[in-house]
């Protein structure tokens, strides 16, 4: 069982996870000035989503939602049980792949992106294979280590903060709502979480809706001052815009380059992620097919995962095509289509089942 | 498998894979820290010349007071190939250890590349992850391999030499800006605005000399570098210069803040006059369909370099600042005119357009006609130490 | 590749072996399934034609929506 | 065996049996006193382990003058234990050799039919001393010692409390040694007590010689570099953790008491934060925080930013570090792993050697191996004085056996750093907190009142906040959490 304050922060990072470091550019490319506004309703929608989820947790209290397939479809919900399988799969190694792609063009070229994988898989494994508990608190103790050096030097790049770079506001309004896929990734994946909602103790509605909405802001927030501080010209067409502002941060004459600790830092924002999508992953095995032992399955997991996490796609370009492409379609079946037919049935099943005892 | 025989396996895959190599691994010894690039570029051929200073370390534990003795402080290294990767890449003929871009403090660039146009090789700084692009980039005038080539006196390495007095000089004389690094070039241009930035040349030489030679030679102002002048920068492709004068004015009234000292025909004299740059700012109205474009300067001047004129009352200080304020004004648009003749927007004039009205028809034909008013208002603060001036005869005729 | 298999087989097979041996047969059946799916992609990859997933949803995901429309 | 003993009478053959049965030792003693009622009382010790003084005034004269043998003693006494002359001989036998091994005077007086068992134990030992391991300057420069009985003497005149209870048992089938557990009753959680209790009643051993023997059964994970019992030979502060409801572990012959459950963050605490002014023992604390970092860390970053990350160090560093490097010939990964080989080789010695060499040894080590392998090119200095800033910095901590888990994680991360550089140190530390989240003592989570948070707990945490300030008599957050259960 993990605190209402856990979850939060879990929802918080989960969402922030790889988005800091992929989409940014790409928003900013779409939404040129006004981009910043462009993760606000992406964030409202992203809450209305949860909204769905929560109805659908609610209806069969502290169920998680491959249980409540199985109670909604009996054997079918095995399959969509296994279909969830794969999607956590599928978004945990895109995470993995976004950190070895994001270190191998920054700090660590040479590296084989699988060493990164692995490594965070070892570890990810042994969180969870220690529990709930264990990953909320990690994640509680490494939030502020992650929130205050980001924010700080975010602060300290405002030196070169010039207006005129956010200025004509407003332009073309309407061109920040073309950027769908920003509704699946990152908000439609937070659905991940609600394989942790039934180990919260209370009130895990509110906190994820709040964590939804914080996180959009953070992200919006971010966009903003990387806006301001590289310019939509620059900002737009650099791959990790992150990492350029961190990279021009000088704290005086001496420190010039503190690039490599801070993403070092920041990358732990993933760990976050694809911790919480191997433990979803390694939940819905369990409750799928209620096995006696732990460790084998995460390494079958991670073995599965690392193996992915290199064949996810071929290259950024193909990635960024497709995703554009696919990511809605694919996000939207789990997300919503599914879990809102599981809703439904478990309705009319209820229904029918409280006719007779009417009588 | 007990946990115990777990951990075990574990610890043995972990150094399984620590006795395989790894990959970024380099020891500091096997790096060559650049602290200066350079780029040519021949027309005719199109050959790429890169230049890298390299620091030589033995020099570097001057920390225990043992400056290298009479080895270089830096090893200045050129290569050349059809592209800026191959030449890259071909420094290995030459160079025995990994270059080191990170700490590289200042880029330069021949003139005749800067003239040619400079996009591919911000693109391509822009591409490595570890070429920083937030350092000043100076455009070299003459020939870049003697610059790269020139030792500088007393702060051994060039590059920090160049940086420091591009510093000084933004301090007292304003004659370089603060927005002349690579990234600035690059966002200003995309916004196709101009953008000025400063000019390194070598001084008169006696001979060829090593370093010792240099540190051994009284005379500083001959066999080093000079930073003067500034290169107008339009498209990625340099368009003209400004000389020195025209340089403080450009940086005046591109709200940049810093002191310098003007000298003002006074009362048939002149009358020299230390200022200070406090604000500016662009305000955009329009009359009869025509857009015109207000600028405010506010300075400050103190009498410390007041040495032909000290106001004693009230009224005589006022005339001073409205003498100062009309003068000063004249010169702005005298320079403004003379540049926007030659169709240079240095004051922005354009993307101040596009800022305050997006969506004009025709913003380059707008901002060409678009009507410029300076105002200059001036303020006494600051002073000397004398109360009144000496007024015996024998002053500048 | 065969650097690969040294791991992974080992790796694949003890802990299947050991499985049995702790008479988990079901833990064994999952494990085997998750594992050797794992193992496929990474033989796709030794083997130098690897199935890149993302195409792989894109294709499904078209033939679905063809399904819908047609 | 029943054979032989029987018909063999205690009265007449228990005492000569018992001679044998010890291989008739040359400090057991074996007295006839005779009363004035010439009846004869034999008189059966260890003269080695016994108290000589209370044998001739107090038991010798008390039985020559009669005046013993009237009043038969109360049951449950400690010091007086009668044997019933009836119970088979073979059991009174066992029971019998037992007593004298263990320091007792056996009386048996054949003609009243009478066994007594009386507790004459006292074994030579060392006198209160001041504690080797953590010297205080200000506060008590008592320390526990091998005996336990001076050793609850020490902790009783710090807790003048009826409540206060010890509870003993023998633990160690061949050693047979006694193991004492201390603890309030109206302040340590029930729970608590009794997983104490079962844990050592669970102990299956031949012999207990140190407390660590205990540690060891009773922790809750093995496979951890950190201690999750606490170990002292402090009274003063066995007595402030037994007022916090914890439980303590004594064990005969050691001076190191264990004290149960132990939190993370109270390993950076010392007895001497609470007799200092609150601000001091709050920046001493930050001092040990950071030496602690310093001591895991600064030897991995040092790696990693030499051979992964050069531009993080400034550019004049960064030429006067390569300055330094010209000519070595180790890449620097080794150097550091070598040079702290080599420290905790210095170190070890350092112990082992007699205090006189140790001077020697350590100018040794200091001289020879900094200056000269620096001098010989062998090592660049840079990398001795980072070694030698763990290595100090490796001290602060005011725990012992935490300074040892230090030590094996700062060899890992050095190992992770030469590996991957900063990522590894990153998985490292991601890995090091997840252990950390994860571990339990005695049921209270190690890292509380962090996580779990407790807000109110911080006050004696990262700040040691003015007595006046804190709530009185609050239990830590760690003992309340038990409770609640």
């Amino acid at each position: 069982m993990i605190s209402r304050a856990q979850f939060y922060l879990l929802t918080v990072n989960f969402t922030l996870g790889t988005t800091l470091f992929v989409t940014i550019n790409e928003i900013i490319q779409r939404g040129k000035r006004d981009a910043w506004m462009m993760p606000l309703w992406a964030g409202a929608y992203g809450m209305l989503a949860a909204l769905l989820w929560i109805l659908l947790l609610r209806s069969s209290p502290g169920k998680s939602p491959v249980q409540i397939a199985r109670e909604a479809w009996g054997p079918a919900g095995v399959i969509v049980g296994i279909l969830y399988l794969l999607w956590f799969c599928m978004i945990g190694a895109w995470a993995l792949r976004n950190v070895s792609d994001f270190m191998n063009v920054t700090i660590m070229p040479r590296t084989p992106p699988s060493m990164f994988h692995v490594m965070f898989l070892l570890v990810a494994g042994y969180t969870v294979v220690q529990g709930t508990e264990t990953i909320g608190r990690l994640n509680g103790i490494v939030t502020p280590f992650l929130v205050f050096p980001f924010w700080t030097i975010l602060m300290l790049a405002t030196v070169d903060w010039d207006w005129e770079r956010l200025l004509p506001a407003f332009q073309n309004p309407w061109e920040i709502f073309r950027f769908t896929s920003l509704m699946g990734f990152p908000f439609m994946e937070t659905f991940a979480l609600m394989m942790l909602y039934p180990k919260v103790r209370s009130g895990a509605a509110g906190a994820l809706l709040l964590g939804l909405a914080s996180a959009a802001m953070s992200i919006s927030l971010v966009v903003f001052m990387v806006t301001g501080l590289l310019g939509p010209e620059r900002a737009g067409r650099i791959l990790y815009p992150i990492y350029t502002v961190v990279q021009e941060v000088e704290l005086g004459d001496v420190i010039v380059n503190i690039h490599s600790v801070l993403i070092v830092i920041l990358i732990t924002l993933i760990f976050i992620k694809l911790l919480v999508l191997l433990y979803a992953a390694f939940e819905t095995i369990h409750q799928l097919f209620r096995p006696a032992s732990r460790w084998p399955h995460l390494e079958a997991l991670s073995i599965l995962l690392s193996a992915a996490a290199v064949v996810i796609y071929e290259n950024p370009i193909q990635n960024r095509v497709l995703n554009g492409a696919i990511t809605i379609a694919y996000d939207v079946f789990h997300t919503i289509l599914i879990p809102a037919l599981m809703l439904l049935s478990l309705r009319l099943r209820r229904a029918l089942q409280s006719r007779p005892r009417r009588r | 498998m007990s946990r115990r025989q777990r951990a075990a396996a574990a610890v043995l895959a972990l150094c399984a894979a620590l006795l395989t190599s790894c990959w970024d691994k380099v020891e500091i010894n096997e790096l060559s820290l650049v602290s200066l690039a350079g780029l040519d570029r021949d027309p005719e051929s199109g050959i790429y010349t890169v230049y890298l200073q390299v620091i030589n370390p033995a020099t570097g534990a001057s920390a225990q007071g043992a400056p290298g003795g009479e080895q270089s402080p830096v090893y200045t290294y050129a290569a050349s190939g059809k592209s800026l990767a191959e030449a890259q890449v071909t420094f290995y003929k030459l160079l025995p250890r990994r270059m080191l871009l990170h700490h590289t403090k200042a880029v330069l660039i021949s003139e005749r590349a800067a003239r040619q146009g400079m996009r591919d090789y911000m693109n391509f700084s822009e591409l490595q992850p570890d070429a920083r692009t937030s350092i000043p980039l100076l455009v070299v005038d003459g020939s870049i391999a003697e610059v790269m080539r020139t030792f500088t006196p007393l702060e051994r390495n060039p590059a920090d030499s160049i940086v420091s007095r591009l510093d000084l000089m933004y301090d007292f004389t304003l004659k370089a800006g603060r927005r002349i690094e690579l990234r600035d070039v690059i966002e200003r241009v995309e916004r196709e605005e101009m953008v000025v930035i400063p000019i390194v040349a070598a001084t008169s030489k006696t001979g060829h000399l090593n370093s010792f030679d240099v540190n051994a030679e009284i005379d500083a102002n001959r066999n080093q570098l000079r930073v003067s002048g500034g290169a107008v920068i339009r498209d990625y492709r340099m368009v003209g210069r400004l000389n020195e004068g025209d340089l403080v004015l450009y940086h005046v009234l591109t709200g940049e803040k810093g002191r310098f000292v003007r000298r003002f025909p006074f009362r048939g004299g002149h009358i020299t006059v230390n200022m200070r740059s406090r604000r500016m700012e662009q305000r955009l109205d329009w009359q009869d369909g025509k857009p015109v474009v207000r600028i405010r300067l506010q300075f400050e001047f103190s009498t410390i370099a007041m040495k032909e004129y000290f106001p004693q009352t009230l009224d005589e200080l006022k005339k001073l600042e409205q003498h100062l304020n009309q003068v000063f004004a004249e010169e702005l648009k005298t320079f403004v005119n003379k540049t926007r003749g030659k169709g240079w927007d240095l004051l922005r004039i354009r993307s101040l357009l596009h800022r305050k009205a997006p969506n004009l028809p025709d913003p380059d034909q707008a901002a060409s006609e678009a009507e410029i008013k300076i105002e200059v208002e001036t303020r006494l603060r600051g002073m000397g130490n004398l109360g009144r001036l000496y007024d015996g005869a024998g002053g500048e005729p | 590749m065969w650097m690969l298999y040294a791991v992974l087989a080992p790796l694949i097979v003890l802990q299947a072996a050991w499985l049995i041996r702790k008479k988990m047969y079901r833990d064994t059946a999952v494990f085997a399934a998750v594992s050797l799916s794992g193992f496929g992609l990474w033989a796709s990859i030794a083997s130098g034609r690897p199935i890149i997933l993302n195409a792989l949803i894109g294709r499904i995901i078209d033939a679905a929506m063809s399904l819908l429309s047609g | 065996m029943e054979r032989r003993t029987k018909g063999r009478s205690i009265g007449s053959d228990l005492a000569g049996d018992i001679q044998t049965m010890l291989g008739s030792p040359p400090d057991l003693v074996c007295r006839s006193l005779i009363t004035d009622g010439d009846r004869i009382v034999k008189c059966i010790y260890l003269d080695s382990l016994v108290d000589k003084r209370t044998i001739d005034e107090f038991i010798v004269s008390s039985v020559q003058q009669n005046a013993f043998a009237e009043e038969p003693a109360a049951s449950g006494n400690q010091y007086i234990q009668e044997l019933p002359f009836t119970a088979p001989y073979e059991t009174v036998r066992q029971q019998v050799l037992q007593a004298v091994v263990a320091g007792k005077c056996v009386l048996i007086d054949a003609a009243r039919e009478r066994l007594s068992l009386i507790d004459t134990y006292n074994a030579p030992g060392r006198q209160v001393d001041e504690p080797r391991t953590e010297p205080t300057i200000r506060g008590a420069y008592e320390g526990f010692t091998e005996n336990i009985r001076i050793n609850i003497g020490l902790i009783r005149k710090r807790i003048a409390n009826p409540s206060l209870r010890f509870e003993q048992m023998t633990i160690g089938s061949q050693s047979g040694s006694t193991v004492m557990m201390v603890y309030m009753e109206n302040l340590a959680p029930e729970t608590l007590v009794r997983e104490v209790r079962s844990r050592l009643a669970a102990i299956r051993t031949d012999s207990v010689l140190e407390s660590s023997y205990v540690e060891e059964y009773i922790e809750d994970r093995i496979l951890t570099p950190f201690p999750t019992l606490l170990d002292t030979e402090r009274p003063d502060k066995t007595a402030a953790h037994l007022l916090e409801g914890k439980v303590a572990v004594m064990v005969d012959g050691t001076p190191f008491v264990l004290i149960a459950p132990l939190t993370f963050f109270e390993l950076f605490s010392s007895p001497e934060d609470y007799y200092q002014r609150a601000d001091i023992a709050t920046f001493i604390r930050w001092i040990r925080l950071i030496s602690f970092f310093a001591a895991v860390f600064a030897p991995s970053l040092f790696v990693a930013a030499t051979t992964f990350h050069q531009e993080l160090i400034p550019t004049e560093l960064l030429i006067s570090l390569t300055a330094q490097r010209e000519g070595v010939p180790l890449p620097a990964f080794l150097e550091v792993m070598l040079m702290e080989i080599v420290f905790e080789i210095i170190r070890e010695a350092g112990l082992r050697m007699p205090r006189a060499v140790g001077q020697a040894l350590s100018i040794v080590g200091a001289i020879v191996l900094g200056q000269a392998a620096v001098e010989a090119g062998l090592i660049s200095a840079a990398v001795v004085i980072v070694v030698a800033v763990t290595g100090i910095t490796n001290f602060v901590v005011p725990v012992y056996s935490f300074g040892m888990s230090q030590r094996l994680l700062r060899f890992t991360f050095i190992l992770l750093a030469g590996f991957m550089g900063l990522f590894g140190v990153l998985c490292g530390a991601l890995f090091l907190v997840a252990h950390l989240v994860s571990l339990k003592s005695f049921g209270v989570p190690y890292l509380t009142p962090l996580a779990p948070a407790s807000k109110d707990d911080w006050r004696d945490v990262l700040v040691r906040a003015p007595r006046p300030w804190m709530k009185p008599n609050v239990l830590p957050a760690s003992i309340r959490r038990l409770k609640r259960k």
